[in-house]
């Protein structure tokens, strides 16, 4: 009951704030088209966040997935400017997020270091790696080859309206896979339930037998591999690669995995759950734009509105554990 | 009738005074503006596109590289809306950019630097390339120290500039200066933008090495480095881009797209002037 | 029959010795009891037998041949000492953590998880536990049972021995008997139990035979028909150990100190009743019967509506108020209520006692080290120095830093639930003496216990809770443990 | 004993990368002069990484930390610009600060939000009141009073040689001071005492009579004020005011408490280490750019370090464990 409360003040603090655009912008904000728009918006997020999600079941971090995935773009770009083929740069860039997720594990798993350490020192590591892939600048242009940049731009025809396609595009199929998948592991397997008892109660899962290190450090990897195809998705809707475009997704990822959280039955990172979180930050940004709201005004009122959603929630649960 | 102005610059001077120049002459042609800055955020500007798109604006103008803004490009031109650069690039979908010539601010500069130190000696260059504009000017200065077999650039570095430029640019330059003890070792600091420029100008009185006719130029004349050039001092020449001048001429590029005119030449160019202490005031 | 062999096993942390060449051999078809001391190295040896820590040097054997430690496990289950629970999972996962979840086309068979789960905790009587359940929902008592019950989970290999630490420590009267009926069903079927226990009626009652160990040597292994509790106490103590509680006060006691009138808090309703200067008063009642309540309502650690006066005027209604005025209490959860595990044993015992050690604000550390030694000496606190971190002590002992700490304050009430919980007979002796000297002094003491010969033993007068009602207070005068029960389930219930 | 080892082999990790530019940098790097001017270039760092101190020995975070820095910035150069004086100036930003912690105190401990959700979104709030403050622009020049600016280059004379005198930076002078004094708070004092126990179980504190919520709340009211005097020396420094100037010091200060950590028995955040931290940090950038080394390759090579120098200890407390 509590629980149900609770996830329920958080749910209807997002319905809010969707009611409210649509009632200030009744005739472009409930459309498939802008949803359509938002959901492609938010699809590197998206993975990024669920990926974020893996590790976060563990109660642990990753700092590095916004330094890994502009590595990934820059990689696989710097590869196609060199004659690689798309698959063969890709495949590039994905093995670069694995070794680099597995450096992660190896390090916190491993070796020991604490993951916001760990992962706030190889974001560094990738970050700078980036810029000396790239030498820094912007790759583009013909360096990048054309089905690479057509296919964010591409999507399934959904229906037809005067002539006028309407399709999903592919940025968010691919992150409704990906989040699909996630799911999967992380609900529907014992490997990901065994993250999920490390998160909860690292000590009893050890005793119990369970093999944390390995556990934590294929979760990282995942983590990065996660990262990197966030990062190829980015370089592909830009149609370019530049080594700091991956940066800001870290903060929003985590945001949107703590949103989320609010939502959960025992304030668990759910998959589900950081997807919701995910859409409240971009239909924010989105609705907020619409609006025509000043861009300082917007911050100031995202992180308001963050902060109003949240406290439903924060309150509620106060409410339940004291009657 | 309304337009948008995208960008993830805001925070930079130059950006502040070209959106309020063009914001001023919007007023006076009546249009409805909204300013949206993304922070630094440049895949967020294509989103930001997108939404405006689906609000069917009538003109959009961005302050980014278009290259990387490709997709929004692309939705806007299927709405058939024009997209507009304000020291911007270029890219075909792009009706017009508005911008001074970052080749030519570089060359006034390293020129005047090579000039300043007789084609002799040691130079720190200051440089950062992720951002197209600046970094053409990197490689034009590039080409002129090398034509100097003389100078000797010892550093390039790349400041963070996620503190605005000038506090790591300046730690940079204390180093630097640490390194190099020696009175006359460093001849000259050619900075890319003005704010590296005034951090190393920090680092130089700081050392209390201003004595030692180090020449410093920047690009931009901000209000900041016009004040220093005018001092007197280390900080001898930048070039003054006339940002309102950017901002008003994009909004009459916009009015005549909007009038249904065709541009031709892709790229408008508007005027920079070489500042140094004797036209520093004005 | 198979038999496990530990030959010469030692080990060392820093200073401490914790086990030192110890041998041992475990049997299918009985029960061993492992009995020493707090810190004596029990569970370090049980550890080490899990794999979960290697040993410095020994040898293990199965049926005879050499093994790598690691290899042993294979037909073993434990239950540790600290209740490991992972509260945000539901029973059944927290059942399957180390085992692999029933599973169909490669993913989570939630219906088959949940079945097997419910036939295991049936096993122990367990009808009231849903799999399906949070497992941070249940209380301590069941929460230990349903990992007892995990280890009863059917398996393709079935496991040959149990090995259990301390399991009964958190459990009432009538779930522990449910264990042992367990215990006694699995030595039947031709398991063996490899049991630790400071509960020597228990002890004495299940095993076949006991081992002694005494500051991490062997001391011997016996049948428990050759031997007795004086002869057990005096092996693992190294000295007789007389009467087990203190005498008790000649004189009746009279002027009230605590009063309380109508207190209502969680599922205790109206409780009445008063506690004399220097007075012992025992909670006994079931799991869940509102012993909890009551004193966390004393302690200001819950809400409560009623009247309680403390010495003639109200007494505060938060912790940090209660322990100014003289209200002390140790919480029945050592790890999640009471101690900052990461942190000095000073530190965790000066804690509520800042305000009276500091001057003006400034920490008086020689003040907060001199008080945690005469005060960690006075409950035979076992530890290398009294800066080492609460992490590093052996479970009971751990407790004994809690009682510490409620003990520095010269407290004017003293609020105790289940405060000997895994501390060992002769320091449970000690701890009696001080809780019976704090009385004399004019403490008055409140003791919420399971183990109901301790009230027994220990109690001026007996409160019995049941179904969160304050039903009677008796006099502590010929009560026998029978008695006691048949109060606690109400008069028709079942003493057994 | 294992813990001294422990302690050892991270103070180990840091001697070494000094002694590396002592040997590499024999001439300028061991120089009275250079540290001078590394304590000045760390003071801000220093001021907010200990003040971070404070809440994370609670086991809390602030990401505010940065914004707030920018925003009291921001605050008192407007207030200059408009004709304030000097005190009254700082005074009010100071004042921002404490409100702005106050505010992050209340969402946590009042509302009982998550510290990162709560700082998150007040990060977010702050950044965009320094836009909103200083129309997105910097503050300089004639704006900025010449004493304000001048503050930062003075200091005090220690000694002379060949007519020039060598001083203790102010800003040096100022984190010194703030320091230690919240070295005196957290280890000297109950109220300290009192936040470390929270860090090491809320729970349990609570119950042994300590008043968590209060302590939490006034801990971060503490830090906001600790960013916003960062804030003020940074724009006194600089002798003008960004509205981002101060963020980037967020994930540095994390940074350099979570390397102090490294050094300390349980690896508790303290004070010292702290510091130790922040110098680590700035030793690295020094070094490395006295040596010349490729800014790109350089920040590779910081991350890489970080990660070896941490290792370090990690490996010993490994082996201690063991026995
Ligand atoms: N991780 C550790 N670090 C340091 N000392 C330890 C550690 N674990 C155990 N010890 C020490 O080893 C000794 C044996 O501890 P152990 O936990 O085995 O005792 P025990 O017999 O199980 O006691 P109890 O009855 O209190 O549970 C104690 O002195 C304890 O302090
Ligand atoms: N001395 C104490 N100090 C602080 N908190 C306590 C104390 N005693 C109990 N509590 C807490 O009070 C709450 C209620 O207690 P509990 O769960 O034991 O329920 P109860 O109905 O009182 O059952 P029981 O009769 O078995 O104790 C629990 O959260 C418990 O941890
Ligand atoms: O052209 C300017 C540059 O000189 C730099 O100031 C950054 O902003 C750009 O718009
Ligand atoms: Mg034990
Ligand atoms: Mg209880």
């Amino acid at each position: 009951m509590t629980s149900i409360f609770r996830r329920f003040a958080s749910l209807l603090g997002m319905a809010a704030i969707v009611l409210f655009f649509w009632f200030n912008l009744p005739e472009t904000f409930m459309t498939a088209r802008n949803w359509l728009n938002i959901s492609q918006q938010v699809s590197m997020l998206m993975v990024v966040a669920v990926a974020m999600t893996v590790v976060m079941a563990m109660n642990d971090f990753d700092l590095s997935v916004g330094a890994m995935a502009s590595l990934a773009g820059v990689v696989a770009a710097m590869l196609f400017s060199q004659g690689w083929g798309i698959g063969a740069g890709i495949a590039a860039a994905l093995a670069v997020g694995l070794l680099g997720g597995a450096l992660n594990g190896f390090l916190i798993a491993g070796i020991g270091i604490l993951p916001f350490v760990a992962t706030l020192a190889t974001m560094t590591i990738f970050s700078g790696a980036a810029m000396i892939v790239s030498g820094g600048s912007t790759i583009f242009g013909s360096a990048i080859p054309a089905e690479f940049g057509n296919f964010a731009r591409g999507g399934i025809p959904l229906w037809e309206v005067d002539g006028r396609i309407t399709r999903l595009p592919a940025l968010t199929v691919v992150a409704l896979i990906i989040a699909a998948l996630l799911w999967l592991v992380l609900e529907q397997t014992s490997y990901g339930r065994r993250l999920y008892a490390i998160g909860g109660n690292a000590v009893a899962a050890r005793l119990a037998g369970v093999r944390v290190a390995w556990l934590r450090a294929s979760a990282f990897a995942f983590t990065g591999v996660g990262a990197a195809i966030a990062g190829l998705m980015y370089a592909s809707r830009v149609a370019s690669a530049n080594p700091v475009q991956g940066d800001g997704l870290m903060l929003n990822a985590i945001a949107a995995v703590f949103l989320g959280m609010t939502l959960t039955q025992n304030g668990q990172p759910k998959i589900l759950a950081t997807i919701a979180g995910v859409f409240t930050l971009a239909v924010l940004e989105n609705g907020l734009t619409q609006m025509r709201v000043d861009s300082y005004v917007s911050k100031v009122l995202v992180g308001v509105i963050i902060v109003l959603a949240v406290s439903l929630s924060a309150i509620s649960r106060k409410r339940a554990a004291r009657g | 009738q309304t337009v948008a102005v995208i960008t993830p610059y805001l925070a930079q001077p130059g950006t502040q005074f070209y959106v309020e120049a063009f914001n001023a002459r919007a007023a006076e042609l009546g249009w409805d503006v909204s300013v949206v800055d993304t922070a630094g955020d440049v895949g967020a500007v294509i989103s930001r596109i997108e939404d405006a798109v689906i609000q069917n604006v009538d003109a959009i103008v961005i302050n980014v590289d278009p290259v990387q803004v490709g997709a929004g490009l692309a939705a806007a031109a299927d709405a058939g809306i024009p997209v507009v650069g304000m020291d911007a690039g270029n890219d075909p979908l792009l009706a017009a950019n508005v911008t001074s010539n970052g080749y030519a601010m570089a060359a006034e500069t390293a020129v005047y630097v090579a000039d300043r130190i007789n084609g002799a000696g040691n130079v720190v260059m200051i440089t950062f390339d992720p951002f197209p504009p600046v970094q053409v000017r990197g490689v034009v200065a590039d080409a002129v120290f090398q034509n100097f077999p003389d100078i000797n650039v010892i550093d390039r570095i790349t400041p963070d500039v996620s503190d605005g430029g000038i506090a790591d640019s300046r730690a940079k330059m204390e180093a630097i200066l640490t390194a190099n003890p020696a009175p006359g070792s460093i001849a000259a600091v050619w900075a890319a933008w003005d704010q590296p420029a005034l951090g190393a100008l920090q680092a130089i009185e700081a050392a209390g090495r201003e004595n030692e006719g180090i020449v410093i130029t920047g690009i931009d004349a901000n209000p900041q480095a016009r004040e220093a050039v005018a001092a007197g001092g280390n900080f001898e020449a930048t070039v003054a881009q006339d940002f309102a001048g950017i901002g008003r001429t994009a909004a009459d590029t916009v009015a005549r797209l909007l009038a249904g005119e065709q541009i031709l030449t892709q790229n408008v160019y508007v005027p920079t002037v070489l500042i140094t202490a004797a036209n520093a005031a004005e | 029959m198979t038999t496990l062999t530990l030959s010469d096993i030692s080990r060392r942390y820093g200073a401490v010795q914790a086990l030192q060449g110890v041998s041992l051999s475990l049997q299918s078809g009985e029960v061993h009891a492992l009995m020493g001391e707090n810190g004596a190295g029990k569970s370090t040896l049980i550890r080490i037998l899990a794999g979960l820590e290697r040993a410095d040097s020994g040898a293990f054997h199965l049926d005879g041949a050499a093994l790598p430690p690691l290899d042993c496990t294979s037909g073993l289950r434990f239950i540790h000492q600290e209740l490991q629970i992972i509260p945000a999972l539901s029973v059944a996962e927290n059942m399957h953590i180390a085992r692999p979840y029933p599973r169909r086309f490669g993913f989570v068979d939630w219906r088959a998880l949940h079945r097997a789960s419910a036939r295991a905790l049936a096993r122990l009587g367990l009808s009231h536990i849903r799999p399906q359940q949070l497992m941070g929902d249940l209380g301590p008592g069941d929460q230990m049972l349903v990992r007892i019950a995990a280890s009863l989970l059917e398996s393709a290999t079935q496991p040959w021995l149990y090995v259990m630490d301390e399991p009964t420590a958190a459990l009432t009267g009538d779930e522990a008997a449910r264990l042992f009926r367990v215990i006694r069903e699995l030595v039947t079927q031709g398991a063996g139990v490899l049991y630790v226990s400071h509960r020597m009626g228990e002890v004495m009652e299940l095993s076949q035979r006991v081992t002694i160990l005494r500051d991490g040597r062997l001391i011997e292994t016996t049948p428990i028909a050759k031997t007795d509790q004086a002869q057990i106490i005096t092996a693992m103590t190294g000295r007789a150990m007389a009467d087990l509680y203190p005498a008790r006060a000649a004189a009746a006691r009279t002027d009230t100190r605590l009063s309380v009138e109508n207190l209502s808090s969680g599922r205790l309703q109206n409780a009445s009743f008063t506690v004399a200067r220097g007075e012992i008063l025992g909670l006994a009642g079931l799991a869940g019967s509102g012993r909890g309540a009551l004193l966390a309502a004393l302690a200001g650690a819950a809400c409560y509506t009623g009247n309680v006066t403390l010495d003639g005027s109200a007494p505060p209604r938060d912790a940090t108020g209660a322990w100014r005025a003289g209200i002390a209490h140790v919480p029945p959860e050592r790890r999640a209520e009471g101690l900052m595990l990461d942190q000095s044993i000073t530190d965790n015992i000066a804690l509520p006692h800042l305000n009276r050690l500091s001057r003006m604000g400034l920490r008086a550390h020689r003040r907060e080290r001199a008080l945690a030694s005469d005060k960690g000496q006075a409950v035979r606190l076992k530890a290398a120095s009294v800066q080492a971190p609460v992490a590093s002590l052996s479970g009971g002992n751990q407790q004994k830093v809690l009682f510490a700490r409620a003990l520095a304050g010269n407290p004017r009430l003293l609020l105790l639930n289940e405060p000997t919980r895994g501390v060992d007979v002769a320091a449970k002796y000690d701890i009696y003496q001080i809780i019976r000297d704090l009385a004399d002094s004019g403490t008055s003491v409140i003791i919420a216990s399971s183990d109901l010969p301790e009230l027994i033993g220990l109690c001026d007068r007996i409160a019995i809770l049941r179904e969160g009602h304050l039903t009677r207070v008796i006099a502590n005068e010929n009560l026998t443990e029978g008695g006691l029960l048949t109060h606690c389930y109400g008069h028709q219930g079942d003493a057994a």
